[in-house]
């Protein structure tokens, strides 16, 4: 981002410091440190009206990070593992809302697992992030459930169990959008994360994230230089907001796949791994598997479907019907005559 | 403290049965569950209700769907007592499993209709025994597969009714009210239920003492179960989101809610103002109401012991973060998976410090559908006022038993939204968890509020007034204290406390469904000399109106439905200087507490201590 | 009632300063989280100890990783005071995040080293400045990148040694301690430290009055923390299985288990006699915990409240069926995720009922690292021998600092396995829940046995002697009033509580970690005429010793950290009858108890109530 | 099983009777029920000797049902959705006795979806049968996470939630032993038993298993009429227990494909759907995406690994020693001497 970028306002008249949160107290050299700065980043370039987004997290360094972007919007710091649910109430209490979740590996695959599995199978509406690093950084680097197996560490040990794949379970639960991405590529967590914001359900970015105190030998996975060194990206990934649309027939056909989202804005996937379709649920499941077997990193848009509704458009709460937590005590309260049909009722 | 043991099987009055018992008795159908008898048996309740006799009806059921033996007890009693008798008089004994202890139960003089194929009866010469030829009536009605028990069940309907008097007229209203009018499904019952009715008029001859006659005590009244009633209320109460997960005795207020909110709460172009959402687990239904709270509906769950375990981490998250959310705690026997068919009030204590830490939360007590009615929405008033969990401690017997009551009240009252900012309402002062009134609550903000001062970060850490993450010792004091007022603020709002008193020595302190007992018992007391005021709780903080009742009193009996006395030591510590003066009277057997223990108890321990 | 709040930043005892004073002050380090300033200060403190003086460490750290503001207290006490002080005379002031409030806190008379690289300090001309060069030093050094930190901070251990007189072997040895005798890396940090301490004889004049001298203090103790103790105390108390998940101020206790482990309790073949168990959440970890007990194991967990919060249902499930289990709560402050490294004694209430219904744990209250290690044990015993739940109710600040300790007693008594039937000691008579001598314990047989008659079925719903299923209401309360007469069994066999007394009119209890705090403020308190007595409860329930205690005396405090008073409730329920001579001096803000405060706080009340 | 199987004794003398537990409280015509009996049959057919097994369970009608075989075994009917904590403690506790676990599709794929996945993950050996109907029997019919979508039923109304898969969420989590079944197969279900039994892990058999009282719609994919109908076994299963090695040539080879177990047993797959192989991961969540699609209930040994060590392995516990109950007190405390070591190390 060029420092331009941070002095002009955007179109909606806010400046890039105005999506900022307060310092961090993170580690120096987190890679949660980094996605929050790129959510900075694409919120003040989608002109993101801060009100109109609510900022989810759990508990760990990465349920911290929401402490750090976007200021200017409501955040709630929950329970261990809870995001899901608390996301769930906030969301259909207000279903204009959208929310930016944050979780750790640990919030989610270990203590999270139900409510992270349950909430893609409703399909709530929701930017889901997980800063995954492999350990528990804020308790001191214990193993979570996706640090490598055989995986040595000073403090935690050595790690006699397999990892949990993120993605593949999101994928098996019905998640419809999902993605990797690692907080060293900044652009491709970028442009995953403007796509995520656009899809209608939810849309889980599975983030390898390093924790540069506890996690960063070169051999795991999970470090900066391994992912450095290993990450393979499906494709090149563009964004392509809904009033740019024409844009779109910039990108050449052939190797570029354009998808519309669910607000009209459209991704462009320019393949790089030549026969990878993202909406083939058992290729990517397939991708998946094998990238575990030659532990590669492999990122972006790794499976994409949106037919399913949503759990608010499931739920009846049109787009076009107010918020519930916003309506008036008419709609509320049914009237006196109502209530005395029904008492009439049990005569 | 040698409190009596309740009696089982042995009648209390047995003996001076011989005069006629007109609407005054009690009827226990003793039946198999899954086999449709729950139709029957509110058929018959309905019925004597119809005919303008007071009733109450208990389902004593176990936790099965099939099979296992489930008792059913109708109270008829024109001095208006609905408490649960101990003793039936008229046994309906429809269960080959249990006749034999059924049988034993009856006191004497009571009377036994039972089904006549049977190879063998228990035998007694105190109690008179009416057999029914139940395969014979199936044959002649062609009854086959599930039919077979169904019609079996209007048999004893039919029968009891030529024995004991109901009117026809008042079953066919019955029937119609249970079957939504369905003449389809109406009419074959009937038919099943006038051939037992002919048949008992000519083959059975009345031989007791036990009979109905038609009142005009239920004019205007209604029979609803305590978890319709609660769903009711919650939806005149405003409420937007419910999340919940399946757990007996709660699920029937998730039941009621489905079924009457699309007609009652969707807007005139048929959208939902609501929404209801099976969790995952209680764990979720707790996060998605925490979630909902905080982003302004009202939000609730339904739930029971277990649940409320389970919900603990979350209820000291909505404590302490200050979010308005309702658990409605429809109570049944613990500790864990307990007796889960069995009412009790079991969950106070553990209800009251809700989450660790130091947490005391607000506790209503319904103690009958009204109750349930009203609180459905003071508990979201409570919750969005002092930005708290509130948790509506209901039980089983209120819950899932149909209860006469009185007209519910349209709430006249707008909702009590709390002190929510607007966006032109903040400014630059506004601190989130700021007490500017001294009562402790201070003006939240929701999300989507337009001002860009309005966002705050909501957080279960330590934290200043404007919500700002703080480890500062004194800011945890400052912020603890603030807590703290709201609860002596809640103390002037919640529904305070009913009382019945008349300059007696003696008070009786009790709440939720232990009432209708306690009144029936303090009859009894009254008429053996023993003259005692009663005050009923309704909420938990209590304001000084309770200790004032203690004070005027020389000894309060706690009377309560669990082990150990819970409430009993809640009030002992909010005035320990007369602690003492509290004395406690608790039992818990899974079954609702019955007037002749109330009253034998209490007269003996007042015979320990005036000797 | 007034309890005074503790003041902070002015020095009660400013003014008498400029006599020596030796072995009698406090250091307190500021640093940044993550910088390893806790190997600086750990130096320091076993230096001190080293040098036969009485010292305690507590570490005020924040819940981050890296670069949040922590400050380490060191209390140096030739009167053997352990406790908290509010003021630290000695401020090592390496954080320029905080050097204004650090510095302003100082006593008048303080000292203060300081980095002298920084651009501004605060002024004050009450107090000593020193200022040291650091970066001069790191050239010096050539400290680069992760060691310029570590550098840094044995900097200040060397010029604190000249300054108050540290001895240069004490700190060698302190050093050597902590690295395990690896000279690699123990040489570069004397180096630095003696080139700290050399410049500072050279260049620093001492000014005040503050200094060490050998003493003969701490011949025989050692310095651990108790959840070390605790740990090496399960692993003699023959632990089989730990489950666990982490959570601060637990995590230390399964990291010294893991730790010692292997060389204590693996056999001689090498093979493990133990399983840890890292659980996906606290429900799993306890769910691990009641499956293993079940089967015979020796289980535990350690977590902290919202650990608490989490196990509830479980906990209720053990209590219930009857399952040892153990469970160490290193207490945080609460409620919510709270202030997750800060101590408290906060969870005592809710871990008493902890799962809905009636329920009633055992707790225990370790004071001291000798008592976690004796507690290892012991918790294994009760809950085996009561089949039940036990809680060891520790606290951050017992858990996670250094705490001088008399050698560890070798338990003398075998194991206490309970009852437990052997397959050649079944029989037909016998029945799992069956109360054959009064104490409420029947015998249990474990999964294995290989008696055709040995099995049973373990479930949390209602059952008979015989652990069949049962919904009886009367063998509900037999069971539920036997699982009550444990309780009363344990009474007489939990530790019971440490009593001081001598005649005073006033009583003092208290539980856990406060007891330091409590004897200085005593020892204050008698010198200003104020005579107290002291009992310290080791265990919930009690026993009579703690009623006639408080019998007599005329009043008794109860010193707690929290904010509710939570044990003085409990105890005003335990003696209703003289509950107001229980009296709550109860504080929380996250900061261990000071002495001053209790006496204060105490004198206070004692004037209000003697006028 | 005939009549006579009933009367005689099996190799270690005892009588089929003595395999059943208390009669069945739930009802006439749950599939629980004959899941149930086939436990009774397996158990006496494998001479089990009952003190070596235990029992587990959630809660639910499915939960219920190990009061209703194995009198003579400890059972241990735990807390909805905690069954394989509880399992995980008492198989370290003893890692000699073999478990028996039964739960339902709401005990396990809802509530206890968490500690299902990391049961899966660790490799706990034990049998874990979830009796799946859809619903949630006890609590009167409410949907399950496994129903399907668009259901309709009488108590629970419509269903808007696409089903979660258990098997695949087995596979995906790392279970090396994943099966299906039905329990209107009876002889299918007895051999998938004992071939999990013998299984050195996680064995999950996912048994659809119809709830008379609340799902039994014909169109209902847990119905038993549906079940009959579309029932898709992948090959016959064959199970050789260890003494009858011998035996196993007597299969042909070629359409037959035997597998040896944990204990020395074999498993005999031949092959009805003549591509499938059972230790394809990648195959075997394919099928089951087919099968999903398809509706059709496909059944057998569905993915097979024995690979990984299971949990007491890997924690050292090694058949030859003692189980943890029962070590004697010397084991279990250090001498004195190793306190004063221990001790003298922080002097
Ligand atoms: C119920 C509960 N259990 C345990 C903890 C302690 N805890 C705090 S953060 C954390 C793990 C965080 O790991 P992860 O989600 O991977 O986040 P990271 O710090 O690695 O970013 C744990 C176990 C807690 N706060 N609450
Ligand atoms: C913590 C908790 N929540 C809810 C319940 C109520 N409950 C009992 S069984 C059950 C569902 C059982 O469904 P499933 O596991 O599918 O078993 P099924 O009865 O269908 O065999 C529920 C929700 C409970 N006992 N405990
Ligand atoms: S400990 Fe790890 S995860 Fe936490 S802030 Fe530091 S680097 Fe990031
Ligand atoms: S309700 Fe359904 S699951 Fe439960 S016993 Fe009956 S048929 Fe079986
Ligand atoms: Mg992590
Ligand atoms: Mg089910």
């Amino acid at each position: 981002m060029s420092s331009r970028t941070r002095d002009r306002t955007n179109e909606i008249g806010l400046e890039f410091t105005d999506y900022k949160g307060q310092p961090t107290t993170l580690c120096q050299g987190c890679g949660h440190n980094s996605i929050s700065n790129q959510i900075v980043q694409i919120a003040f370039e989608l002109n993101v009206r801060p009100h109109e987004i609510i900022k989810l997290s759990g508990i760990g360094c990465s349920s911290k990070s929401p402490a750090y972007f976007l200021g200017m919007s409501h955040g709630f710091n929950a329970l261990h593992g809870r995001m899901p649910s608390v996301g769930t109430g906030a969301l259909l209490a207000n279903h204009h809302l959208k929310a930016m979740g944050v979780s750790g590996d640990g919030d989610t695959g270990s203590i999270g697992m139900g409510q992270f599995k349950h909430i893609c199978r409703r399909n709530l509406r929701m930017v889901y992030i997980v800063e995954n690093n492999g350990v528990y950084g804020l308790t001191k680097g214990q193993f979570s459930a996706t640090a490598d197996e055989g995986l040595e560490l000073k403090y935690a040990g050595y790690n006699e169990f397999p990892p949990i794949d993120l993605c593949q379970e999101a994928i098996v639960a019905g998640c419809g959008f999902v993605a990797r991405s690692f907080s060293g590529d900044p652009t491709q967590v970028r442009e995953l994360m403007k796509a995520a914001l656009s899809h209608g359900g939810t849309a889980v970015l599975d983030i390898i994230s390093p924790c540069v105190a506890f996690n960063n030998v070169d051999h795991s996975t999970k470090s900066y230089t391994y992912g450095k060194k290993h990450e393979v990206p499906l494709h090149d990934i563009g964004y392509v907001p809904k009033r740019e649309e024409i844009m779109i027939d910039e990108y050449g056909p052939g190797e570029a796949r354009s998808v519309e989202l669910h607000d009209g804005s459209h991704i462009i996937l320019r393949k790089l791994e030549s026969d990878y379709d993202p909406t083939d649920r058992l290729g990517a499941l397939a991708r998946l598997e094998e990238a575990l077997e030659t532990r590669e990193l492999v990122t972006g848009l790794i499976y994409f479907n949106d037919e399913r509704p949503s759990l608010a458009e499931a739920a009846g709460l049109k787009d076009s019907l107010p918020a519930l937590a916003h309506l008036p005590d008419e709609k509320l309260r049914p009237s006196r005559k109502k209530l005395d049909e029904v008492m009439a009722r049990f005569l | 403290m040698g409190v009596p043991q309740p009696t089982t099987g042995v009648a209390p009055d047995a003996g001076r049965q011989q005069e006629q018992r007109v609407n005054d008795f009690a009827i226990v159908v003793a039946t198999a569950n899954g086999t449709g008898s729950q139709t029957s048996n509110l058929t018959i309740l309905r019925a004597l209700f119809k005919m303008g006799i007071p009733v109450n009806g208990k389902n004593i059921f176990p936790s099965n769907i099939q099979g296992l033996p489930t008792w059913y007890h109708i109270r008829v009693s024109k001095d208006g007592y609905v408490a649960r008798r101990e003793t039936s008089e008229v046994l309906v004994a429809f269960n080959q499993a249990t006749v034999n202890q059924d049988v034993q139960e009856l006191p004497s003089g009571g009377i036994c209709l039972y089904n006549d194929d049977w190879r063998s009866m228990p035998e007694r010469d105190d109690i008179v025994m009416y057999g029914i030829p139940v395969n014979e009536f199936l044959r002649e009605v062609g009854a086959r597969g599930k039919f077979r028990d169904r019609f079996t069940n209007m048999i004893y309907v039919g029968a009891l009714a030529q024995l004991i008097g109901i009117e026809l007229e008042a079953i066919e209203e019955a029937l119609n009210y249970h079957f939504g009018g369905r003449q389809k499904i109406v009419e074959p019952n009937m038919e099943v239920i006038q051939l037992a009715y002919d048949w008992a008029a000519e083959n059975l001859e009345k031989r007791d003492p036990f009979r109905v006659e038609r009142m005009d005590e239920t004019e205007g009244l209604f029979l609803i179960t305590g978890n319709e009633a609660a769903a009711l209320g919650a939806i005149f109460g405003g409420m937007t989101l419910t999340a919940w997960y399946p757990i007996t005795p709660s699920t029937s207020v998730v039941d009621a809610l489905t079924a009457h909110l699309p007609a009652l709460r969707n807007d005139e172009e048929g959208n939902p103002t609501y929404v209801v959402v099976q969790a995952e687990d209680e764990l979720a239904a707790i996060g998605m109401v925490v979630g909902a709270g905080w982003a302004g509906a009202r939000a609730m769950t339904a739930t029971s012991g277990p649940g409320i375990s389970l919900m603990a981490e979350f209820a000291g998250l909505a404590y302490f973060a200050e979010i308005p959310a309702v658990i409605w705690d429809i109570q049944r026997v613990g500790p864990s998976t307990g007796l889960p068919t069995r009412t009790s009030q079991g969950d106070v204590t553990f209800a009251y410090h809700l989450g660790h830490g130091d947490t005391k939360n607000i506790l209503l007590f319904p103690a009958n559908p009204k109750e349930c009615f009203e609180f459905g929405g003071t508990a979201f008033d409570l919750a969005e006022e002092l930005q708290t969990l509130v948790l509506v401690l209901s039980d089983l017997d209120l819950g899932m038993n149909n209860w006469m009551t009185e007209p519910f009240d349209y709430p006249e009252e707008p909702l009590k939204r709390g002190k929510v900012l607007s966006a032109d309402q903040v400014d630059r002062n506004w601190g989130r968890y700021k007490d500017v009134d001294g009562t402790g609550v201070g003006y939240r903000t929701l999300p989507g509020n337009e001002h860009p001062l309005s966002a705050y970060f909501t957080r279960g850490t330590g934290h200043d007034e404007r919500a700002v993450y703080s480890e500062d010792p004194d800011k945890w004091v400052d912020n603890m204290a603030r807590i703290l007022r709201k609860f002596e603020t809640a103390r002037q709002i919640v529904p305070g406390p009913v009382v019945d008193e008349a300059g007696a020595a003696i008070g009786i302190i009790a709440y939720g469904t232990t009432e209708p007992a306690i009144e029936e018992a303090r009859d009894r007391l009254a008429a053996e000399g023993v003259k005692t005021d009663f005050m009923r709780l309704r909420a938990l903080p209590i304001n000084d109106e309770v200790r004032n009742f203690v004070e005027r009193h020389d000894r309060t009996y706690v009377v309560e439905m669990n082990r150990d006395g819970q409430m009993h030591g809640i009030l002992q510590l909010e005035m320990p200087d007369i602690a003492t003066k509290l004395l406690s009277l608790a039992y818990l057997d899974g079954m609702p507490l019955a007037a002749r223990w109330i009253a034998e108890s209490l007269h003996a321990m007042e015979k320990e201590i005036t000797g």
